[in-house]
């Protein structure tokens, strides 16, 4: 399985914390994305947003970094601590 | 070696003791800057709080990251970065860097340096909090430019 | 109209009560940039203490010219400067700088001009103690080209 | 008179911390230090450093600026604060 987290403004638009999907069939962090949109067509403006930021298993990645069973996704907007 | 302290919390930290752990340290401590971000009110006057989100775990991860890169281009004796997540007041500490280092110059690049990386790369993210309505703060283009500006 | 305050003394400054004044001192305050300058251990070991000597009354008037200069060229709200006399013992705070402004890259930029024009042009003058002998300590190139990076 | 105050190494050196002198016939600076060289001979290698820096009513100054009665000079070597 891998866990996909959501932040901020996303998980509220989402109203989603995370969900975990079968690694099967997904290769890269756009494949989840993908994936997503097609089970819930409802998120596909929020996932569509051109500055969503993603890391794999808690580092900065890019959208088409390989994933793998067990790995944690993340996906969330620019940050804007400190 | 240098020595690196995160801490992400919802508790407040103490200013002076952390400067002092820094300059009793190490006898080679001949310098500490340090920066204090505080919730500042907006230009309306209505701004009544933040409430600020993030990432546990990667949050610290990468602001340990930051501070190995700053540890690799300054010589510099250790790293403090206290971050606070939840619910602030109007004029209470967000957040805290502090840099030693046997000089000046390398304290305050690299306490700059870490900041401007926090800005743009630490997984926390800001709600602005009004008295009836609420909006997540927009990352601000100046902060990338500064945080950029480091690879040249 | 920015304000200043300027200390020379013997005794301690507390890092955590200035630091409050700043950020409770005005709504408008986002960012301090502070800078705590530490008694260093020399390479040999043998520095038991330093022994600083001022001008007083120049030395205020001039550290306050530094910090109205640094408010003509960034938008700050304070400056506070610190600076400890006599004898101080390794490890024990010489100086303490902090600068309060809406947004951090003021308040680091005028923190550092602040200790750098410090350094060249404030008069004091420090004398290092060994067991058995007194130095009094010589001004550094590099402490002359940091001011002097600021005019270009 | 004009009160020509002296600090740390030149202080010790001169063992002197301030001395006062009729403004009569000095118009600068660097007529007071050749004035103090005159009277006290002892003092010309360490009023004759060449760093030594000054300031006239407690403003950082040259050698060649004007003093007029009631000034107060200082004559000290390079600081070493902060």
């Amino acid at each position: 399985m891998i866990k996909v987290c959501f932040f901020a403004s996303l998980r509220e638009t989402l109203d989603t914390s995370s969900v975990s999907l079968s690694a099967a069939g997904l290769s890269c962090v756009a494949d989840i994305v993908a994936h997503l949109v097609a089970e819930h067509p409802s998120w596909h403006d929020a996932l569509s947003q051109p500055n969503l930021l993603v890391a794999v298993n808690q580092v900065h990645a890019s959208p088409n970094q390989s994933v793998n069973d067990g790995d944690e996704v993340a996906i969330f907007p620019p940050v804007t601590g400190g | 070696m240098m020595s690196c302290t995160v801490v992400v919390s919802e508790a407040d930290f103490d200013p002076a003791a952390l400067l002092s752990q820094l300059h009793e340290a190490s006898p080679s401590v001949g310098a500490v800057a340090s920066f204090t971000g505080v919730v500042r009110g907006d230009v309306t006057g209505t701004l009544q709080s933040l409430h600020i989100e993030h990432y546990p775990g990667m949050t610290e991860a990468e602001i340990e990251r930051i501070a190995r890169q700053a540890a690799e281009r300054w010589p510099i004796e250790a790293v403090q970065v206290y971050h606070r997540v939840g619910r602030l007041a109007l004029g209470e500490r967000i957040v805290w860097v502090a840099v030693s280092a046997a000089h000046r110059g390398a304290s305050f690049a690299a306490c700059e340096f870490v900041m401007d990386y926090l800005k743009t790369r630490a997984t926390f993210w800001k709600k602005e909090c009004f008295m009836d309505t609420e909006r997540w703060v927009e990352q601000r283009q100046c902060d990338l430019d500064k945080a950029d500006a480091w690879r040249s």
